[in-house]
């Protein structure tokens, strides 16, 4: 047991990889078993991470179930892995998640169950390893090969316009990524021609001293691979499109947690290691979120596709974090960080709920629904449930995490914060005006008639969401106090950067005139 | 734990565990559940009757449950504070909850939605306690969006009618539009305090700079704007008329509505340190009580008029706190949620009797097969028009005499002419309806509702009745005064009295103005002595303007909605999928194009390779030549 | 070999076999593959294929025996030590998997079995003399030799006229950049007086040194020698398959025996960019004319014109022809790069850049022989569900190509590109990063074609296979399925556990650093 | 020695036209032949002028390899001859994009 404590991230990291060859000797055409145990796989996982919750101590900063061995010591690599109160909970994110896709994807994933089982065990994989690297290279490594399960699932399960949507998604953010992987290399090259040693190791790389005009060339290169990931506008085309075609499995991930990798990087690596250009440029990531956030919200509006309706709310949503993020207040990063997990179970639950409507109806027009909360009232609630989270009523998780965010962000952008503070409007008028043209209304479509109401599977999938909805609403201390002391000492590793702002700006200004 | 601080606490808690139940098993228990919500919410009226009597007899307190938000120097607990005004509220708020609930029983009686609807009404009624008790501003800003959360869910509730769904739609997004700006107030005021706490909040107020204040009292009151559907953000109110009757009676008349009114009095400090604010919660009062009052005149749909006639008495609540009295703001709040909810019940009870008829056209001569409800009806008719000795006499009588005293005399002139105006329409409506003769079809047979309904009609008659002899005039004597006002005492009296007029004068020309509105009513629909039509076509333009509700939605819909909509579609259209997505996609475009220009070179003729090598060769001896 | 004298006490012909060893290994066993020609009955494919795969193995194993060996024979013409080493072991493993692939292939295409695999280890010894050479005449004998070695087996299907032309075309080609590659040397030797590697690099250094202009014959020694490398280069350049000197490329790969192609690709590149290191090492890297700026052109170019015109290839043959035109603008930046990091970055991509070659090659070989899938990309389509485990492969090693983690090719990538950052060269980094990115569409088209086909079931020929990993037992040879098997591995192995490998070339690197 | 290494550059530089221009195979070969022997006079000349013996030496082996060139060049000739019927390079683009 001690020895499985101290080792659990390197459990959690590769338990789903020896899932994958428990579920290889399963016959492919035997898809109950396939969909069972892959499912129970990620149940186990999803238990063990709880451990992570229950052995990690609140009310500190430092990193916890810390795994350190050397890796690649010509390059300085070495498999390091920690969590603190961020990647905590985003780890736990994505355990639930996973098991919350896999178990929604028995009625939707009909033809090659065990491929898919697999990739999405893989990802999982991925997925943890990349919020529980310490070390940049691992970091990287998970963090880009993360796309390529990614991809298949996409291209192989998706609907439509699947292959160009796949393609879109990898192209982009494979970019974004590569231009990022410069800018990692030149800090690295940079911290070894200071100090004479290669490492990789984030927390030395954090003592590299850069110049104030190189911070801002190499913020931009990190800033472009995280912007993209998140998305942030105007990068954010590809999002729409990744989910609109993903199976619904594809689009909880992807909305649930790949999306929070942008964000992430962020808070471990760009502002970090690049404190001086992060706190120059933050008025204008600051803009681009806050048009994200209106933006996002204006193009849901006018969509006619539930899914597409769905992907804009995340820009929109994301626009929020992020500007949370970069209105560096604890209150504000603090909600930020609880806004990643609300907006992963919140939009999450969306795609679950688009996605048993797309079983049923087949189709995904908003037009196609109307009057289904009469048939399926189980449905109808739970549903609801997820769209007000996603509004951010409060009571429910979204407005803890909204409320924070602006209420940090308003001292320093007052005036952004308000226009920004407007998406709350927007937000439920386009989820509302959604929800009554699918759900109220009489039935228009004979399909929806036989509108079958939620079985048990999709109960048990969509409820530990719910609860968390719940949960996060009314009590989000336990979550709060561990997040607390990790965003302020990051603000404090950070603050006296400040100082220089002012300067760096009119530095830039002058540059630029 | 201290047995007030369990009551305090079990007050929401039985409403909660209401909702809970039936949410979750509701139908298991049928019609049961009714009877077992409206328990719920009788047990919490019994102890909010109880913590009455105790903060009355002993003193206020706060208390916290447990720590809820905390993040860097945020720190907000689920906290609640028991002081007069919030007993005051809370025996409100679970009596005439506990009255429509039963009421509910009946008038819900055989509907499939019969659980959900009372698990919505508990949940309404679990909000609208936790707001009232709630310590800080974040808590009360979440029940202030939850129960327009449940004000959206019941006036939805009938959710295949799209006007019923389109309406629970309007309210919330018109209510987030208001919220937005207390939202705004709030990060405004914890910027500036570092604290939402109640009275760390106020202690600091004192020493903001007073625009701050001006700007975080105009944010906040933006909220109560949409909370308590004043111009120009009443247009949802009217359209949640949808919902069933008892919801109107209980959110739209006695409850939700005033929370705006109710949140202005709990931060009389901020208001009162911000004269500037207050003249323009009190120029928005006097405007919403006119123009609600002067579309109310020619509605003919029953609870439209009384809900605009909601809207009117919200304007004349908010001129009382506007002005800085507080107390009679509070006061007109109570007596007019007894007086608005009986009005709402009973013309539920017309509805319930005539199968859902609510036009007034199509109604008259009711009285005889409808006694009870007539009469009720008539007791909150007179209420509303300020007729001694019926509670709004003192309570429109307090506000009104303190406006004249404290030397706002426009807004009086305008408060007495809506007084006139209150009681034209209300007599109207009742006139059409009860008296004359029958224009019902003749498939609807007109009956009295059962027992359990007319009974808690009854006992809010008699409330409309007594209620009132607490504000005993001279009001500043009264017994609902001198209990009340010492939780004001923290407010800075920004407008203080410049006349002594004794109360019997105002009162007098109130009254006449009531009196006058009801002879009108009566030489228009009774004596019929002047036609209607004739006055219709007399003043043509300002009937149309007041019979189309002044046509704000239709501007809002042609100044705001519509265009916005064409903006969105652009945005979509042509930003996103043309000009952002088509850079993407034009990037791989031009790729494809230079892989075919490329591809050219590799002609395959042997001697374009040769001259391609040659060229290279030839470039590099070239470039290390010239240099 | 412990009884062996020191190499100091050993006599000239001693030290200068022992020198050669590894290569004599393999024309011996060259030899013993042509006389099986001889023997009617032993003139079986089986044996020739069995028999140089013995003489490889050799080979490797006394490359592996004079592992910790610093030798110089002939005079200093030819060098044994750790950078050979790397090397040799490199090479071979390429020749192996050239072997390996051709067994089907070869009964398919009807081709005369001991000539062909004798060519094969001809080209190979020629290839590690190429390697180890330390003499213009060396290199220029041993390119040739291998040359030769490629135009034969190029052209080597007969009757075929698209091997015909192929060998056509890579002949005049390589024979005129020879001729470069002469002509270079010759102004070399007219400038510095000598043919040794080690002597040229001493001359240089001390005129670099001396600062002086010394005249021979009148005209300045840096036109001359500006002259010879530049020529030279081109020779080299041509071999290296860089822009604009590939254009053989696309052809001669198209046209050639696909295991002749995996051995042009792997081998022959890997020889052209060991023998370019050591000169770039040794000549070109002097501050006296910087060769650095041109070499930065030709990578830039390399690779955006590989990508580009990979972009759009139907063939998969000449998509990987383009593909390692920009594979090669890659290796060039850690060459850029240089320094200690930059040379053992590079062969660490070398390495990487066999496995996921041969590996892809193998995988071409098998649907070309089982003769339901032609080189176009179209009929890839659906493979994917068919064979999922060569089609995983597949991907894998275009992953490798596109440089996503998990595979060698991240880590080499990361490997000479972190180096060329260190010395500098951001934008050349960055234009290959991006490039890579750009690279990354057209890998990924074929996983498209073999994954998420517009229709389905490819055609009704092919049965969805009972067993589990697809492996359609029986038709695919097992030369080709341990070249697969061993390629993924070692890839895999490179991308996640790099350590032992690049411990291996900056052993060998070192000695390039330390010169 | 300049003069003969310019003498070779040209006589190499009329070899490389006769590679562009030239579309018979033959003639192709033949210049390609020219090219390698320009550098065999280059070679001599230097060795001769800084009086050694490795420029002698390297010619012998061009001549030699040269031979080999020849040889493989004509087999390819020969073969592309049977399949095209004639000797035109021009008719070598099969394999083209």
């Amino acid at each position: 047991m001690d020895f499985f404590i101290k080792n659990l991230l390197s459990v959690l990291i590769f338990f789903p990889v020896v899932s994958i060859f428990l579920l290889l000797p399963v016959n492919k055409k035997n898809e109950w078993l396939l969909r069972n145990l892959s499912t129970f796989l990620s149940l186990v996982e999803f238990i063990f991470s709880l451990y992570l919750f229950i052995y990690f101590r609140p009310n500190t900063y430092k990193f916890q179930f810390v795994e350190k061995f050397n890796w690649i010591p010509s390059f300085g690599a070495s498999y390091f892995l920690g969590i603190d109160g961020v990647s905590l909970f985003l780890i736990l994110l994505t355990t639930l998640l996973t098991f919350v896709s896999l178990l929604s994807s028995y009625r939707y994933i009909k033809t090659h169950v065990k491929e898919f089982v697999i990739l999405m065990l893989l990802l999982e994989t991925f997925m943890l390893g990349t919020f529980a690297a310490l070390d940049v290279l691992l970091f990287y490594l998970f963090w880009e090969f993360m796309l390529i399960p990614m991809y298949f699932i996409i291209g192989m399960w998706g609907t439509g316009n699947r292959v160009y949507s796949a393609v879109k998604f990898v192209l982009y953010t494979l970019s974004g990524s590569l231009i990022m992987l410069f800018g990692l290399i030149y800090i690295f090259i940079m911290h070894y021609d200071q100090t004479g040693n290669f490492t990789f190791n984030i927390l030395r790389l954090y003592n590299t001293h850069i110049s104030d005009g190189l911070q801002l060339i190499l913020f931009i290169a990190l800033f472009l691979g995280f912007a993209i990931k998140i998305p942030l506008f105007p990068f954010h085309t590809w999002l729409p499109d990744a989910h609109t075609e993903a199976p619904t499995a594809g689009s909880v991930i992807l909305a649930g947690v790949l999306l929070k990798f942008g964000v992430y990087g962020f808070f471990r690596f760009a502002i970090p290691l690049l404190p001086r250009a992060a706190f120059a440029l933050a008025p204008f990531v600051i803009d681009l979120s806050v048009i994200g956030i209106l933006y996002g919200a204006f193009v849901s509006i006018v969509q006619k596709d539930l899914k597409r309706l769905v992907a804009f709310s995340s820009v929109s949503h994301m626009g929020f974090i992020m500007l949370g993020l970069f209105a560096m207040s604890a209150i504000s990063i603090d909600g930020s960080v609880i806004q990643l997990l609300n907006h992963g179970i919140a939009t999450g639950a969306l795609f679950l709920f688009v996605g048993m409507l797309y079983e049923r109806m087949h189709t995904r027009q908003i037009k196609d629904f109307g009057g289904i909360a009469k048939k399926a009232p189980i449905f109808t609630a739970l549903f609801m449930i997820s769209v007000l989270a996603s509004v951010g009523l409060p009571g429910l998780n979204g407005f803890i995490g909204e409320f924070l965010i602006l209420v940090g962000a308003f001292r320093s952008y007052p005036v952004l914060t308000i226009i920004g503070a407007s998406g709350i409007i927007f937000a439920a008028v386009y989820l509302l005006w959604m929800f009554q043209r699918v759900m109220f209304q009489g039935v228009t479509n004979p399909a929806a008639e036989n509108f079958e109401d939620m079985n048990l599977r999709e109960i048990i999938t969509v409820l530990p969401l719910i609860i968390l909805m719940f949960f996060i609403g009314f009590y989000p201390m336990p979550f709060l106090e561990r997040i607390d002391p990790t965003v302020l000492h990051f603000l404090s590793a950070i603050n006296h950067h400040k100082t220089v702002y002012n300067l760096i700006k009119l530095k830039t200004g002058l540059s630029n005139a | 734990m201290d047995l007030k601080i369990l009551i305090t606490w079990l007050i929401p808690l039985f409403p909660l565990s209401g909702w809970l139940l039936w949410g979750l098993f509701g139908k298991y228990f049928k019609g049961l559940s009714g009877y077992i919500a409206s328990g719920f919410v009788v047990a919490s009226f019994i102890l909010s009757v109880v913590l009455f009597f105790i903060v009355a007899y002993s003193h206020g307190f706060t208390d916290t449950l447990y720590p809820w938000v905390y993040a860097g120097i945020f720190k907000t607990g689920v906290s609640a504070v028991i002081d007069r005004l919030s007993v005051i509220m809370l025996v409100m708020v679970t009596g005439v909850s506990a009255l429509v609930h039963i009421y509910s029983i009946g008038y819900m009686q055989g509907d499939k939605g019969f659980s959900r609807y009372f698990s919505f009404l508990n949940l309404f009624v679990f909000s609208m306690v936790m707001l009232v008790i709630s310590n800080n501003l974040l808590l009360l800003y979440v029940f202030w969006e939850a129960v327009g959360f449940c004000s959206y869910i019941l006036i939805g509730f009938w959710y295949e009618k799209k006007s019923a769904s389109d309406a629970g739609k309007k309210a919330f997004i018109v209510n987030r539009v208001g919220d937005f700006g207390f939202a705004v107030g709030i990060f405004l005021l914890f910027a500036t305090t570092k604290t939402l706490n109640y009275e760390a909040v106020f202690a600091a107020v004192p020493s903001i700079p007073a625009y701050t204040t001006t700007i975080i009292a105009l944010l906040l009151f933006a909220g109560a704007v949409g909370k308590s559907a004043q111009f120009p953000l009443h247009v949802w109110l009217p359209d949640a008329m949808e919902g069933p009757t008892p919801v109107s009676a209980l959110i739209h008349a006695a409850t939700m509505v005033t929370a705006g009114v109710y949140m202005v009095a709990r931060f009389h400090v901020i208001f009162s340190y911000s004269p500037a604010a207050s003249e323009v919660v009190l120029a928005i009062g006097t405007f919403t009580a006119f123009f609600a009052a002067f579309i109310a005149l020619t509605q003919f749909d029953i609870k439209r008029i009384i809900a605009y006639s909601t809207v009117s008495q919200l304007g004349y609540m908010f001129m009382a706190v506007g002005i800085g009295s507080y107390t009679a703001g509070i006061f007109h709040l109570i007596s007019h949620a007894v007086f608005k909810g009986l009005l709402f019940l009973t013309a539920g009870s017309v509805m319930h009797g005539l199968s859902g008829e609510l036009d007034l056209r199509k109604m008259g001569g009711l009285y005889s097969k409808m006694k009870t409800t007539a009469i009720t009806f008539i007791v909150g008719g007179l209420a509303l028009s300020g007729i001694p000795p019926f509670s709004g006499f003192f309570s429109k009588d307090a506000v009104l005499a303190d406006i004249y005293n404290k030397g706002f005399y426009f807004a009086w002139v305008v408060g007495e002419i809506t007084a006139l105006m209150t009681a034209f329409y209300i007599f109207r409506l009742i006139f059409l309806a009860f008296f004359g003769e029958s224009k019902l079809d003749s498939d609807k047979h007109a009956h009295e509702s059962p027992k359990i309904m007319t009974i808690p009609m009854i006992i809010l008659a008699a409330f409309a009745v007594i209620i009132g002899f607490l504000g005993m005039p001279p009001f500043n004597d009264s017994l609902f005064y001198s209990f009340l006002h010492t939780d004001f005492k923290n407010a800075y009296n920004f407008a203080p009295f410049v006349n002594d007029t004794p109360w019997y004068a105002l009162s007098f020309i109130s009254v006449l103005a009531g009196l006058s509105g009801i002879y009108i009513a009566y030489i228009l629909y009774i004596k019929k002595s002047v036609d209607p039509e004739r006055i219709k076509s007399i003043f043509k333009p300002v009937y149309i303007l007041s019979y189309n509700k002044v046509y704000i939605d239709e501007i809002y819909n042609f100044l705001i909605v519509k265009p916005l909509l064409v903006f969105f579609d652009f945005l979509w259209k042509v930003i996103d999928v043309k000009v952002i997505d088509g850079a993407v996609n034009g990037i791989a475009g031009a790729f494809a194009g230079f892989s075919v220009k490329a591809r050219k070179i590799q002609n395959g003729m042997l001697m374009s390779y040769i001259l391609t090598l040659s060229i290279g060769a030839a470039a590099l001896l070239f470039y290390y030549f010239i240099r | 070999m412990h009884n062996m004298p020191s190499i100091y006490g050993m006599n000239f012909l001693e030290k200068s076999m022992l020198s050669i060893i590894p290569e004599t290994v393999i024309i011996i066993f060259a030899f013993m593959v042509l006389f099986l020609a001889f023997f009617e009955k032993l003139a079986k494919r089986k044996n020739s294929y069995y028999l140089s795969l013995i003489g490889i193995g050799f080979s490797i194993l006394y490359v592996l025996m004079l592992s910790d060996r610093n030798i110089s024979g002939f005079y200093g013409s030819v060098v044994f030590n750790g950078f050979e080493v790397f090397l040799f072991i490199a090479i071979l493993l390429s020749g192996m998997f050239t072997v390996l692939m051709s067994k089907d292939y070869m009964e398919n295409f009807g081709m005369p079995a001991p000539e062909y695999y004798s060519l094969i280890l001809f080209g190979l010894s020629a290839m590690m003399f190429l390697v180890s050479s330390n003499n213009l005449i060396m290199v220029f004998l041993s390119i040739e030799f291998m040359s030769i070695c490629a135009y034969i087996l190029t052209g080597y299907i007969k009757g075929d006229t698209r091997s015909t032309e192929a060998a056509l075309k890579y002949f005049i080609l390589g024979a005129f950049a020879s001729a470069f590659l002469l002509f270079g040397a010759v102004f070399i030797y007219a400038a510095t007086g000598h043919l040794n590697l080690y002597a040229i690099h001493s001359f240089l250094e001390n005129i670099s040194y001396a600062g002086s202009n010394k005249a021979v014959g009148g005209i300045g020694i840096k036109i001359y020698i500006s002259a010879g490398l530049v020529m030279f280069l081109v020779g080299l350049a041509f071999k290296m398959s860089l822009f604009p000197f590939h254009s053989w490329t696309p052809d001669a790969y198209d046209g050639a025996p696909t295991p002749i192609t995996n051995f042009m690709a792997t081998g022959i590149k890997l020889a052209a960019f060991a023998i370019f290191l050591r000169i770039y090492s040794l000549i070109y890297n002097f501050n006296i004319m910087n060769f650095n700026d041109i070499l930065w052109l030709l990578a830039v170019f390399s690779m955006t014109f590989g990508n580009i015109a990979a972009l759009l290839s139907s063939n998969i043959k000449r998509l990987l022809a383009y593909s390692s035109i920009a594979q090669a603008g890659y290796i060039l930046v850690g060459i850029i790069g240089g320094g200690f990091y930059g040379y053992s970055g590079t062969l660490f991509y070398l390495l990487s850049y066999v496995f996921m070659t041969a590996g892809a090659f193998a995988v071409v070989i098998i649907f070309e022989n089982s003769d339901i899938i032609s080189l176009d990309i179209k009929r890839y389509a659906g493979i994917g569900y068919k064979y999922p485990f060569i089609a995983a492969a597949m991907s894998f090693f275009l992953l490798s190509f596109a440089g996503i983690p998990l595979t060698s090719g991240f880590m080499g990538k990361f490997y000479v590109f972190s180096s060329a950052v260190k010395s500098g060269y951001n934008w050349l980094v960055l234009i290959a990063l991006l490039n890579s990115a750009f690279a990354a569409f057209y890998y990924i088209k074929i996983i498209v074609k073999m994954y998420m086909p517009d229709k389905e079931p490819a055609s009704p020929s092919l049965n969805s296979s009972d067993d589990n990993l697809g492996i359609i037992s029986g038709t695919i040879d097992d030369g080709l399925m341990l070249t697969i098997i061993i390629c993924l591995i070692l890839t895999l192995l490179m991308g996640v556990l790099p350590q032992i490998f690049i411990n291996f070339a900056n052993n060998s690197a070192d000695l390039l650093w330390r010169i | 020695m300049n003069n003969y290494l310019i003498v070779a550059s040209i006589i190499f530089c009329i070899g490389a036209l006769g590679v562009i221009v030239r579309k018979n195979l033959i003639v192709v070969f033949m210049s390609l032949e020219l090219m390698f022997n320009a550098a065999n006079l280059g070679f001599v000349a230097v060795s001769n002028r800084l009086n050694l013996i490795s420029g002698d030496i390297f010619v012998i082996f061009v001549i030699v390899v040269a031979a080999a060139e020849a040889a493989i060049a004509l087999g390819i000739a020969i073969a592309f001859y049977r399949e095209k019927g004639t000797v035109d390079i021009d008719k070598a683009n099969e394999l083209k994009n």
